[in-house]
């Protein structure tokens, strides 16, 4: 079926919504403004009725497969069921119409989510302090990290250039270090895909800013050593950041401060379920030690005696976000939390459960690289002579997304399943029996895969050698 | 057993089985250092007792009144077929468009998304989106750095929004301020070594600035210019492309998407194609299938923290992806006539507004500039003058803390409300 | 792919739902009511999660088209585009969540809303009262004849057995007549597919009641007789009851009032664009003269000195509904005409246009039995030795919803195209294309159509041989 | 130009000249009487007026309150999920699934709800539902009569809600009234000649009746049985079915439905197999496609008015498709267990009320009849109870209007609502 562009279904002088009639005389811009400064011809967009446009959209999401339509295991994304009471608590109009630039007088409600969720975070990861303007997990690494950047710059110490990131990091790990202005460096790994401690010992000097761990790293093994290597770090007078993208393992279970970490990121948009809109929106909140505290980027929520108030740390790192950061998400994750308090532990039992249970069924087929205990995802690899690619394109014949693939580098012909929690067993075992049959399906008809989707294996390389960005 | 987690005893017992441990804490065999004991968190409530809660603290914020506040984040009229569209479970909970083959209907609207970028800024390519507006300022900011090969080093004006300056300055940007005199800003001497000039037009003060001297004088110490555009007043407002802007970006946010204290918002950035390869995001390209039928998938993925890791351009991996449908959709909604007559009404309401109040002898701060729809107004007790208005249940504007007020007007506002407005405000005085 | 029931996909225990806990003291059923009343087992409903209910729902929804997603020319159904601002409109809390046993005090904004949307009808139809409570136009139907059988038994007239319907009509009309303890009696057409005047004269008498015309008719032709008609009816003590499904033709263009016509029913789902559901929700307001205004259901919404109340009709044929009908229907109606006001009239122009510009396009390669004006659907035949069912799975393979077919009864192969005024001229341009394709494509090939759709054509022998309507 | 039609004015000379007439106005030349001149309605409205409309006059109703007044609609607690599954423009912008091939997913909606209402009931089968409790009642009231051969003369008690009542004597069914006493029916003595013998269980007033004495009853005279349930209550209580009733009816709106002021809700049916053609209405039934595929399709259609006329079951066409739909969804989430701790948390607090109130003196019409969440109490003047009970922001109960309240609790109502009753009646007396 021809999926055109909305400009192509439109013609001149078509309206898709009508606005209210002037009420006070028009003004005509041309003699309110300097003739130059007015659009010579006006811009090319689409002119279509509603009914186009609605038809145009919902045909467009009927291209698409999210977590309402399959089972969507994208390793280190936590595609977990989004409850549908956190859309209804977004579009509760005493938050959707309320304005960042309002006085605090005026927005003690909002002011009370955002607090009570700093206190859940707080509570969740140990640390005592929390931000949650930083509007994505990498936005809550680079605020992480400026934030130890000032820490030293504010001590006087200046010889603070590198950041250390495993191997398996994320890329967003190493490519916030240099967006901090830090340098990169990496640390191996030991038999378990976990940070080599013998070899982070060794590089950790006075240059060393901070470690960028993973916990459970993106192998989805727990790093064991973590408290050696935060005393290794903080001997060296160093910071331990973790990365909290898979705190999904960790809810009730392990408590960040107690491994030594000293600031962390989480991602709102997987651990507490705030949707994952396509790409995007997310939130990253921060929390961090009483160290790091002061160097909060602005604003935080406090509460005063005459209510709730918003406050620059003192050594602020400045603003990370024009506002307040995605509040809409902040209130999605604040309702989430409220709905299960203590229960989060059986999140993560749960999301742990489901996890080592694909990893005991496809293991003996699949190869499983760190065949031991995983935490909320799974790391396997095809088997021999197959390639992680077709496998995917061939999960999209079956009805699955595919997993994440290709990630960690360090795993060759890398698969990273997560199924989360939200999924049921019956659906676990489809997928299972899926990929067993993938694993013994003929390579030609793997690569041929998929072939029941809105579309075949696509030419990226077109894509980027005839760079067509627009319409 | 937690809310949204489907297992029963008796699947809890086949599955410990399947993976040949004894118990749920066996899992955490591994874990260490443990936290025992229960996370001090309140008991967990139903869906209706927290929706109930949800509504109880909404009914703590002053929402749903008339919003004379601007300042970055604007009070418009949204279309009520976009929570249609966004609401539905494909977009809502898909993620990152790693599998085109099932993420045609995601990467389209990227596609399309870029397209009116594009079409408003006059600028050849544009990405998916950044988190916000400041955001995209500053990430524009360390673009012109790695274009031009210098410090990221920029001169700006106090026409930009401060906020936006201010997250440049986080990201470790220096700044050099231009003079800023009678409403614009004076671009006729600006340092050699910037790498970037940043114009906002309409400025923070409402005022439409000279983007082609901005560009001239950029282009001047072969530095680059970067225009700060409200995509509203694009559709009345010269392109920043065609006035000699390498790089245009801002906020999204008045292109459908609620206020919501803030965000989620979506910053949009726009360039040259000779530059693209520095632009930071994803970005959506087209292709064709193995059977040839035109497609889309994510593209130039080398800019990427995935790909390139330390040497990305951007660590930036979500987006605002929702957000950016919800400006997809409005611009489809509206067309080119529907967004300029919203610039329009704004406009018209906006000096009706300013007219009413010099008549009722109060100043505006800069009284010749040409304005579009925000405008300075000064005041000896701004906050007292916001107090009166909220007492007559309305939000007042920004107060900029040095003896006035910035007032935004858009199409949503009344003229019912526009002379409740100066009523009030003229008895405050 | 299967799409098993949702009872198979749960498993005992699971639960999709949590309530609030006990804040009072749990009783014990079995010691609060008598041992038998309870049931001594459980209903076997589907025990699953949210997760799982959501994405079992929204697949089901990905397996049926609707306005969103197709062009859906469903004759005599009116399948406009639904405006979002009606939905956003209904679920304004202050209405969806008002009791319907609330005393009038308490719902002065629901009454006003009632009222204002009798007005706006009574406008349209120029018959001065109105009665929303009819839940579909069927029930539009029966209440119209109902009122007219209380008007004779009111006025000691025992002789009016007789309702006529003319053989276009829909089946409603004479399973109404029925249902009213009429003898549904039909009168047939002249050259237009119009009633036959000459006929009708004939037949009515002092044992008819009422004639039950549709203008346009189900031909979408024009009754142009009508007054006459009506003349004629009254001449005999008689009244004229007007089907009102077909209002999207009239609106600003014709008044029932106008044309003799004593009461008529609307389709609010239909011309005022609530949406179809699936099946319904619909709501079938009537209006009438003032003769008949005493035999409306209880109540109607009149406006008093201290407000809205509601009001029992004085000779009132009573109740219809428990409460005031569908009211979320009632509410969407007021708001669509609101949005039009006067602009209704381009409604209808553009309907009709669109449906005349179909059969300019069709004529000559389909027959068209009534070649000469059409209202807002046109009703045509295939070229010889094709069938409107094969036709009509063909259209589903081209992404097209099929028009009614075999209706109305008096035209073999019918096939009645109501394209509404919603669509495009290049939507209305495509689905000719088809259809003119259609027209030329083997009969082997349209026979074995649809082959794109979620299923083939079904065995409708066995669901009634074999029935089985539950799991 | 209206707001939804997509036509320019360049489309609108293409396509008349397609058609080959000069003017819109040509395409009326049959219509006589014409209507000249606009239509008396006030000016358009742009889609925000409107909705900003709709919002004054939501202003002007009470709701949002805690509602203790049921009376055959209950303000139950509504799953967030419903809305988001019936706003699917698949199943809110489609019709009655005449086409099955593209109508898949409704038509398995259908079964699914047909399913619960016959688990629920006990009953082999069921339709797609009908306009709402009352039309279920009067449609099973003509049942009867077709199904017995006799006249439509049915027997009820005051146990039935009089709304049911008075549609069922709309419909033409003559009605005879069994005794009633100490909140029972006594089915004891039932005239020969009716087609059917009704009973409400739980009843007008709240209180279990004996199903199987009505069966009983019905049967000793070869009519039917009709029992008219509470869909929540039959989560606890017997099923109809195995108490002998022959036909099941009642409203759906406590699953899931909001109260919108009555409507739209749906009506459900039940019967035996044996009796299916003469269930009024649209069944959905299981089949397969031309490659074997299980699939659903309506069936039985000559029931129906569309294919027998005059001769049909009903005139019923459309029904209540989308509001079914949610209450299939409801029993979804909820399932049996969440479906009968409904019932119980609302029999709790209905009791835990009823105990409060008579401790403070206060009269329950029937002390000694099993009721589960409705009872009536007796009030010298209910109008200023429910008053007083406004004023404190409560909704009071139903007036019967003869000195007595029906008083409705739902699983929705809290404890401090429930004192806060307790109080303000006290008080009030
Ligand atoms: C391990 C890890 N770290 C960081 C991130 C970055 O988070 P975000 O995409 O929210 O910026 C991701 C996201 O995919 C991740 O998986
Ligand atoms: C001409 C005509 N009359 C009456 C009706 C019955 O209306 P409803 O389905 O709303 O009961 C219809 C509906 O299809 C119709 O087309």
């Amino acid at each position: 079926m021809p999926f055109n562009l909305i400009r192509d279904k439109g013609r001149e002088g078509r309206r898709g919504y009508t606005l209210p009639g002037f009420d006070v005389e028009k003004i005509e811009l041309s003699t309110a403004l300097p003739e130059k400064a007015l659009r010579s011809e006006k811009p090319h967009l689409a002119e279509v009725d509603e009914p186009t446009a609605i038809r145009h959209y919902t045909n467009l999401s009927r291209q698409n497969w999210g977590i309402d339509t399959n089972f969507y295991p994208l390793g280190s994304c936590t595609m977990k069921h989004n409850p549908r009471a956190n859309e209804q608590a977004a579009a509760t109009p005493g938050f959707a119409g309320l304005h960042p630039h309002q006085p605090e007088e005026q927005t003690q409600g909002a002011l009370q989510v955002m607090h009570e969720l700093q206190g859940f975070l707080a509570e969740i990861s140990g640390l005592p302090a929390v931000s949650l303007q930083p509007m994505a997990g990498a936005q809550g690494e680079l605020t992480s990290i400026l934030m130890i950047r000032k820490f030293f710059e504010d001590a006087g110490d200046h010889g603070r250039t590198t950041v250390i990131v495993p191997e398996t990091a994320h890329g967003t790990n190493p490519a916030t270090a240099s967006m901090a202005s830090f340098k990169a460096v990496e640390v191996g790994l030991d038999e378990h895909g976990c940070v080599d401690v013998d070899e982070l010992r060794a590089m950790v000097d006075e240059t060393t800013a901070a470690l960028m761990i993973t916990n459970p790293n993106t192998c989805g093994v727990f790093e064991r050593n973590i408290k050696e290597i935060s005393d290794v770090l903080h001997e060296a007078g160093a910071f331990l950041y973790m990365d909290g993208a898979n705190m999904n393992a960790n809810l009730g279970r392990m408590r960040a401060a107690d491994a030594g970490v000293d600031v962390m990121h989480f991602n709102l948009h997987k651990t507490f379920s705030t949707p994952h809109g396509g790409g995007g929106p997310g939130s990253g909140a921060i929390a961090c030690s009483d160290a790091l505290a002061p160097f909060r980027p602005d604003p935080v929520v406090e509460k005063r005696a005459d209510g709730f108030a918003l406050v620059r740390p003192e050594k602020s790192i400045g603003r990370m976000a024009a506002f307040h950061g995605n509040f809409g998400q902040i209130l999605r994750a604040w309702n989430y939390i409220k709905m299960h308090g203590p229960e989060l532990k059986d999140v993560t039992d749960m999301a742990v459960l489901n996890a080592n249970y694909v990893r005991a069924k496809l293991g003996g087929t699949y190869r499983v690289p760190y065949d031991e205990l995983c935490k909320h995802e799974v790391l396997v690899q095809p088997p021999k002579g197959k390639k992680a690619l077709d496998i995917a394109k061939g999960l999209i014949d079956h009805g699955f997304h595919p997993p994440t693939i290709y990630f960690p580098l360090v795993v060759k012909e890398a698969m990273l399943i997560e199924p989360t929690e939200t999924e049921s067993k019956e659906t676990l075992d489809d997928f299972v029996g899926a990929m067993l049959e993938l694993a013994e399906t003929e390579p030609e008809e793997l690569e041929a895969a998929p072939t029941h989707a809105p579309t075949r294996r696509l030419d990226e390389t077109r894509a980027a050698r005839q760079l067509k960005a627009r319409w | 057993m937690a809310r949204f987690t489907p297992h029963t005893e008796a699947d809890l017992e086949e599955m410990l089985g399947a993976i040949g441990v004894e118990s749920l804490d066996d899992l955490f065999a591994d874990v260490s250092p443990k936290h025992e004991g229960e996370l001090k968190l309140p008991p967990p409530l139903s869906e209706h007792e927290a929706l109930a809660d949800v509504n109880e603290l909404a009914k703590r914020n002053a929402a749903g009144l008339p919003v004379f506040v601007g300042a970055g984040a604007y009070d418009r009229i949204i279309p009520s077929a976009i929570s249609a569209i966004i609401g539905r479970g494909e977009f809502l909970t898909s993620y990152t468009p790693y599998q085109p083959e099932v993420s045609q209907g995601h990467l389209q609207v990227v596609f399309e998304f870029q397209s009116v970028i594009s079409e408003l800024t006059g600028l050849e390519v544009s990405n998916a989106s950044v988190y916000d507006g400041s955001n995209a300022v500053a990430e524009a900011a360390l673009m012109t750095a790695r274009l031009t090969k210098r410090d990221p080093k920029v001169a700006v004006s106090k026409g930009l929004n401060p906020r936006y300056r201010e997250v440049v300055e986080t990201y470790g940007v220096e700044v050099v301020e231009l003079p800023f005199d009678g409403g614009t800003t004076d671009f006729s001497e600006v340092p050699e070594d910037v790498s970037g000039v940043f114009v906002q037009s309409p400025n923070f003060y409402g005022i439409v600035e000279d983007v082609e001297a901005a560009s001239k004088a950029a282009h001047g110490v072969e530095a680059l210019c970067v225009a700060v555009c409200d995509p509203i007043s694009l559709a009345v407002l010269e392109s920043p492309g065609a006035l000699g802007a390498d790089v245009a970006v801002g906020e999204t946010q008045p292109m459908g998407i609620p206020l919501t204290y803030g965000g989620p918002y979506a910053g949009y950035m726009a360039t040259k194609k000779e530059f693209v390869r520095q632009l930071p995001g994803r970005i959506a390209g087209e292709t064709i299938d193995e059977e040839g039928r035109l497609a889309y998938v994510l593209t130039l993925r080398g800019r990427e923290q995935d790909i390139r890791r330390a040497k990305a351009n951007s660590n930036i991996c979500t987006n605002q992806a929702l957000t950016a449908l919800s400006a997809t959709v409005y611009a489809a909604l509206l067309g080119p006539e529907g967004m300029s007559e919203v610039a329009e009404l704004s406009a018209s309401k906006a000096h009706y507004l300013a007219d009413r109040l010099q008549a009722s002898g109060i100043w505006l701060r800069y009284p010749d500039a040409p304005f579009l729809w925000e405008f300075a107004v000064e005041f000896d007790d701004v906050e007292q003058v916001n107090a009166a208005l909220l007492e007559s249940g309305i939000v007042g504007g920004l107060d900029l803390g040095d003896g006035a007020m910035l007032v935004a007007v858009t199409e949503k506002r009344t003229k019912k409300e526009l002379d409740a407005f100066v009523e009030v405000v003229a008895n405050a005085l």
